[in-house]
C-alpha cells in the first residue's frame, strides 16, 4: 500500500536482516506465512470464508442474483470480483469508492479465478440469451499485514469451494454446488534491497521496491501474473519466483483446501 | 416496522415467540475484546445472527481538518454494512440509514468521551456488520464501546445498548428480523448503565403510552445485563477478575490521560511542523 | 446544524436567560413558536405548502409518477421523503448532495409520516405488482432559524392534505384526493444547560447539548422518536417532553391542519 | 426552442397570443425585497408562472479556496429549480443546463459588482426556482439583482433581464412555456439599465438579421421596464420615494464601502491566523 | 478558460498592440487562424475529424446506438453533444467530469448544432416510439491555444458529412449517410481592452473581458448566441460581429467543408 | 482473454495469421515526437489500428498536495481511451480498468525517472486512446516514453513495450483484437531496453513453463525493436544522426538537471510564500 510509513530505524533493520537472508519474523525468505480458513462464515452469503494469512484477515462473501447476460456471452454466468479495503483494517486504508490499490487487488484476484477457469460459467446460465446468475465476490479486508493478494486469494477459493448456487430461492430448481473447476492459487513476491522475498507483511511491503504475483492451477500452468511498484525484477528473478509459485499453489490447495 | 401483513405465528398460545424465546428474553450473546493487530482497539460480537466487528483508531489526526475542533477531540462512528450481510446483496459505500446510524452513534459516544482530553485529535470508531439480523446498530454500538475501552479511550462509562418492541400486540425484547419486519413497534436505546442516561433512542411503530413505558423498562433491563457481557470481555482479555478491577483498570487509564494528551500535543506539533 | 457558531456572550446570555426559565425571545420553555401555513403553493406539484415556524421557512412539494412497486410491497405506493438544505437558507448549509444533518431530517420526517400509517398507500396502487404511484415528498428549507424538525413534519402534513392523485394526466381515472388517514406531528425539544426547551431557535440549537424529537398521531400514540446530539436525556424528561408533544399535536391538527 | 409541432393557434386572428397578452406585453411580474432573515440580502419574485426567491451571502470567506482571488471578490452565483417546480420531477442537483446558466449569471453580475473593493472575498447569490414557466433565467437574475442590493452590496447599477423571441413568425415579448416549446426563436438578454451595456445575451432557433433587430429592442425595452420594477421594490422595502432617493441610498452604500472592507479585511486577518 | 495566468509584461504587450489595432501573431483584428481538417481520422466512430484551428487542436468522434426516444419527440433520433478538456490538452485542465467550462462550451456547440438544424433527425427514427439512434458526438481537446467554440464546431460539421449512420451492423437496412442538412457554423469574438478581435488565442484569452459566440446558417440567418466573461458588450458591436460571423461562415462552408 | 469461442481461423495452415503476419511479426508502427504546442514533451504513435497520443507536464507542483513526496518527484500517468477509440462507445471518464493501466504505467516509469532531483513535484503523464485495437497499454507506456524524453525529463534510459501470447497453440507476437479475444493468453511487457528489466509485466490466460518462456522471449526481442523506433522519432526530431547521438543528447538532458533542479526549488518557494 502506498502510504506505509516505517521509522528509518526499523527499515534500516529489515534492511540489515534481509542481507543475512533474515526476516523479522523468522520466516525464510520464501516461505509463507500460516493460512487459517473458516468456510460458511456468513450464514447470509452463498458461500463465505474468513481467511487469515498470518496477520492479515479478510472475510470473502458470495452473493447471487439472476439478472441479463452479456451480449457476446448470452450462455455463460457472470462474475464480479470486488475488494473493500475499509479503514477498520488499517490506518491507511479510507472510507469511499474503491482506490488504485483495491482496484489493483480485485483485478489481479479476479483474474487468477478468471483466467485459471476456476468455475464453469457456463453451469451458471439459466436460460441462454436470457437469464444467467451474476455472482458477486466482494473481499473485506479486516485486519493488514501485507499481502492482501494472496490471502484474499485464498479466501476466495474457499469460498467458492463451499458456495451453493441460490436455485431453489427464485424457483429455478433444486441448490447446487458452484460448479468450481480449478483452483488457481497466487503467490505474491516483494524485493527489499536486491532479495526477493515470498509473502510480505506490511513492513516488508513499505521498504519493498517492486512486487510480483503469480497465479498456477493444478497442472503448474501459469493464468495470471502482475508485476507491481516502482521497481523491476529480473528474468532470473521471474523464474524462480515461478517456481516457488507453483509449490505454493499446491501446498494450498492441499493444505488448505484439502483437494485431490 | 416493514408493517407487511404475514401469516407467520410470531406469538404462540404460551406466549413464546416463534423461535422459542420469551418476551423478555435475549438472543445469544457473544463478545471478545481486542480481535485485530492493526487497529488501537477491537471487539468482535455476536448477537444471535448478527455478527459486528468494530475497531478504533485515535486520538490521532482529525481528517477532514475542516472538522478539528481547538476544544476538543472529535468522535467519527462509520457504521457500515458489507455488501453480503444481508439476504439481497447491498451495493457497497454508505446509504441514507448507515449514514443516519453512524451520526446518532457518534453522537452517542460524544457523551461518554473525555473528548476535551485530546483537542484537535479525531476518534475513528468503525463497525462493521459482517452478518445482519435485526438489531445491528444495537450491536454495532455494543460492540464499539468495548473496542474504545480496549483502545484505551477516557470514558465515563461504557455505553449498552438494546433493543424492545411491539410484535401482535406484546411487548417483546430485543426483535429478530422477522420481528422487526412484521412487528407493530421497534425501539433501539442505548444508555450509560451507571448514570442510566438515555444516549441513544429511536422509536418507530405505534405504542401507546403505557406500552413505551413497558417497551423502555424491558430495554433498559436489558442494556445493563448486556453491561456485565461487555465487561466480562474486557475482564477475560485484561485478567481482571471482578467489577472493581475493572474499574480500577479504567481508572488507570484515565490516570494515564496526561501521557497520552502529551502524546497528542506532540504528534499535532509535528504535523503543523510538517505541513 | 454542527456549524453554528455564536459568540462566548451570546452563549453566556442564553445559559442565563434559561436558569431563570426564560429564552432570548421570551417564550415559555414549553412554547413553540407561531406556524403559518400556505397550501396549493407550488402550481407545479400534486400538493405543496410553504410554511413558517417563526422565523423558519420551508417550502414543501409533493410530485407523483407512475412507476413498478417493490417486490415485497406489491401493492402499496412508494414514499421518498429528501431535504434539501440549500446554502440560500443559511450560511451553514452547503451545495452538494444531502449531508447527514439533511438525511437525518429527512428519514425523521419520514418515520412520522410513515410509522403513524399518515398515507393509506395501497390506495396508491394502480395494479398490484405492476404500476403504483410512486411519491416525492420533497422539502426545501429557505430561511433557517431553527427546529427544521417540526417545520417540515407541519408542512409535509399540510402539503399532503391538500394534494392530488394525478391519475387523469397519465390516463387513470379522475384525479383523487391522496389518501390520508392520519396526521402525524412531530415535536422537537433540546436541553440547554440542563434544561429542556420546546422548538429551539438556531442560536438555541447552537448551545444546546442534546435533542429529542416525539411524533404523535391522533389517539395520542406514539409512532416515531429519535434524540439527536452529544448529550443526554434522563427518563424523566422524555415522559416530560411525551406530554407536550401530544399536547402540540392536538393544538397543531385543530389550529394549523383545521382537522376534526 | 424544442421545435416540437403543435396545432395550438399561438398567435389569433388579431394578432393576440394564447393568453391574450399583445406580442410586446409582459406578464405581470411581482418583486418583493428583504423577504428572508437568514441571508445578508434577499428578494422574492413571481413573473408569470415562475417563482423564483434569491438570496446573497457576503462578501465572505471564499470556499473552495483555490477560488480565491487576490485582486477582487469572486461572484458565485447557483441557479437551482427545486424538484417539483416542473411537471416532470427534476431530479435534485445541478444538471448541465443549470450549471451553464450559473455561469453566465455570474459572468454578468461580475460586470456591476464593485468586486476590487473585497479582495479574496466570495459573493455568494443564489437563486431557487420555486416553480417555473419559461424565462427562468431572466427572473432569476432580475431577482438576484435586488437581493444584491438588498444586501448592500456595491455596485454600478442593478442588472435587468427579459427575453423576447419569435412564435409563429411573429417577434413577442417575455415568452411562456407554450410559446418557447413551440416558437421559433428564444433570446434571453441582461442589461445594464443605465449604460444599454450588454451582460447576458444567449439566442437558440432562427432568426433572420431584421428579426434580430426588433428582437432586440423588444427584450431592451421591456428590461428598462423591469429596472423600474426592481427599484420599486427597493424603494417599498427602504422607504424611499423616488429615483433620486434610491440613488441616494445606493450611494450610502458605496460611502459605507471603506468599513466594510475594513471588515472583510479584519476577517481575512482571522482566519489567516486561525489555520 | 479561467485559470489563464498571463504575466504582467505579456498582457501589457497585447494591449499595446491591440491599440494599435495589431495582434501577437500578426493578424488583423477580425481575422480568423488558419483552419485544417482532416475527416475519417478515427476507424472506430461512425464520423471523425481531427481539426486544427491555428494551433488548437480537437478530435471529434461520432458514436450511434439504438435505443429508445423521448416520451415527447417519439419519432426524431437524438443527439448528445459531450466536450472533454482533458489534461493532455492544457495545464489548466483538469481529469474529471466536466467542468463549467466544458459543459458552456458543449452546450454552445450543441445549441449551433440543433438550432441550426444541422441533422434531418427524423431521418434518425428506426420505429416512431420505439427505436431510435442515440448519436453520441464526443469532442477531444487536444492541444489548447484558445477558441475551442469554433474549433469544435468545425470538427463537428466535418464529422458529421463524413459520418455514415451503422445501420447495417445492427440489422437495420443499409448504412446512409447521415441526414445532414445545414452547417451552422459559429464565430467566436472577444474584447481585450474595448477592442474587439475574432478567433482569440490562448494569450488573447487570457486578457480578455468577454466573449461572444455566433452561429449562422447558410442564408445567413442566426441559429444561436451566447455572451460569456465578466465583460459587456454594447448592441453595435453585437451588430459588427454579426456581420463577420455570416462571413466566416460562408468561408468555412466554401473552403474548408467544401459545401455547394 | 476473452475465451470466447470462434469459428475463425486466427492460424492458416501456413502457419501465418489472419492478418497474414508471421508469428514473431509486429504490426506497422509510427511514432513521431513533439507533436503538441501545449504540453512539455508529446509523442504520436500508430500501432496497427491503435492511434495514440501521449503528453507530458512537469515537473510541477504536485496535486493533489496529500500526494507531494518531500524527497522525490510524484509520477501521475493517466491511461485515458476516448469515448469513440472502441466499437461500443466508452463512457467517458475512468474506469477500473484504465485506474489499474494507469497505476503499472506509474510505477514503470518511476523506475526510469531520476525522481529524487525533482523533490516535491509531480510529473504527469497523459496518454489518450484515440482509436484501439489491442495492446493499447504497451503503445501508450512507448508512446509516454516518448513523450518524457521530449520533455527533457532526465531518464535512466527509454521505457519499451510490446506483449507477446498464444492463439490456437501458436506463440505470437503482439496480439490483433481478434486474437485477443479468442486467443489463450497475453501478457504485455515493459523493460528498460540497456539492462534488460523489467517494469511492466501482466499475464492472462493459459501458459506452460516452456510457452511462457517462449513468449518472454519473443516480447522482450520486440521491445528491443521498439526502442529503435523509440530513438529514431527523437533523431527525427532532434536532428541527430546516430545513437551516440541519442545518447549525447541524453546525457546533455542530464547535465542541464542542477538547472532545472533549482528551477523546481524556486517554483516551490514561491508557491509556498503564495500559500
Amino acid at each position: 500500500m502506498s502510504k506505509n510509513i516505517l521509522s528509518d530505524i526499523s527499515r534500516d533493520f529489515i534492511y540489515k536482516l534481509i542481507e543475512k537472508g533474515q526476516r523479522l519474523d523468522g520466516r525464510a525468505k520464501t516461505e509463507f506465512r500460516k493460512v487459517e480458513v473458516e468456510t460458511g462464515y456468513i450464514g447470509t452469503a452463498e458461500g463465505s470464508a474468513s481467511v487469515r494469512l498470518g496477520n492479515t484477515r479478510a472475510v470473502v462473501g458470495i452473493k447471487s442474483i439472476l439478472g441479463e447476460p452479456y451480449a457476446d456471452t448470452p450462455d455463460t454466468g457472470v462474475l464480479t470480483t470486488n475488494v473493500e479495503l475499509i479503514p477498520l483494517a488499517s490506518e491507511n486504508f479510507e472510507s469511499g469508492p474503491p482506490g488504485r490499490d483495491a482496484i489493483e487487488i480485485a483485478r489481479v484476484v479476479d483474474r487468477g479465478i478468471r483466467e485459471g477457469k476456476a468455475i464453469d460459467l457456463e453451469k451458471l446460465c439459466v436460460t441462454p440469451g436470457e437469464e444467467v446468475w451474476i455472482n458477486f465476490i466482494d473481499i473485506h479486508a479486516l485486519d493488514y499485514d501485507g499481502n492482501l493478494f494472496d490471502c484474499a486469494n485464498i479466501g476466495v477459493n474457499a469460498a467458492l469451494k463451499s458456495a451453493m448456487v441460490p436455485a431453489s430461492q427464485h424457483d429455478k430448481g433444486e441448490d447446487y454446488p458452484f460448479p468450481v473447476k480449478h483452483y488457481p492459487i497466487s503467490a505474491t513476491f516483494v524485493k527489499i534491497s536486491g532479495h526477493m522475498v515470498a509473502d510480505p507483511t506490511y513492513d516488508e511491503e513499505s521498504v519493498a521496491s517492486s512486487r510480483l504475483t503469480i497465479a498456477t492451477v493444478e497442472n503448474g500452468n501459469l493464468c495470471a501474473m502482475q508485476k507491481g511498484l516502482g521497481g523491476s525484477f529480473t528474468r532470473q528473478e521471474v523464474d524462480q519466483a515461478m517456481e516457488i509459485a507453483i509449490e505454493w499453489g499446491k501446498k494450498v490447495r492441499s493444505e488448505v483446501l484439502n483437494i485431490g | 416496522m416493514g408493517g407487511a401483513k404475514t401469516d407467520i405465528k410470531l406469538i404462540d398460545e404460551n406466549g413464546l415467540r416463534f423461535d422459542g424465546r420469551k418476551p423478555d428474553e435475549l438472543r445469544p450473546i457473544r463478545i471478545e475484546a481486542n480481535v485485530l493487530k492493526r487497529a488501537d482497539g477491537s471487539a468482535y460480537l455476536e448477537w444471535g445472527g448478527n455478527k459486528v466487528i468494530a475497531a478504533v483508531y485515535g486520538p490521532r489526526e482529525c481528517h477532514p481538518r475542516h472538522m478539528q475542533d481547538p476544544l476538543r477531540a472529535v468522535v467519527q462512528a462509520k457504521y457500515n454494512m458489507a455488501s453480503f450481510s444481508v439476504s439481497d446483496r447491498k451495493r457497497p459505500g454508505p446509504d441514507r440509514r448507515s449514514q443516519e446510524i453512524s451520526k446518532i452513534i457518534s453522537e452517542a459516544f460524544e457523551h461518554v468521551i473525555f473528548t476535551h482530553l485530546f483537542p484537535r485529535t479525531s476518534i475513528d470508531v468503525y463497525m462493521e456488520v459482517l452478518q445482519a439480523d435485526a438489531g445491528t446498530r444495537c450491536a454495532a454500538l455494543t460492540a464499539a464501546s468495548v473496542a474504545l475501552a480496549d483502545a484505551g479511550i477516557p470514558m465515563r462509562d461504557l455505553v449498552s445498548s438494546c433493543a424492545a418492541g411491539k410484535v401482535q400486540d406484546t411487548i417483546v425484547l430485543d426483535l429478530r428480523k422477522e420481528e422487526d419486519n412484521f412487528g407493530e413497534a421497534d425501539m433501539p436505546l442505548g444508555i450509560v448503565p451507571r448514570t442510566g442516561e438515555i444516549v441513544l433512542l429511536q422509536m418507530d411503530g405505534d405504542l401507546t403510552l403505557e406500552e413505551f413505558n413497558k417497551t423502555m423498562s424491558l430495554a433498559t433491563e436489558a442494556c445493563h445485563k448486556i453491561y456485565e457481557l461487555q465487561k466480562d470481555a474486557l475482564r477475560r482479555k485484561y485478567g481482571v477478575t471482578d467489577d472493581e478491577d475493572v474499574q480500577e483498570s479504567v481508572d488507570a487509564v484515565a490516570e494515564s490521560v496526561p501521557d497520552r494528551q502529551e502524546e497528542a500535543e506532540e504528534a499535532f506539533e509535528d504535523e503543523q511542523e510538517e505541513s
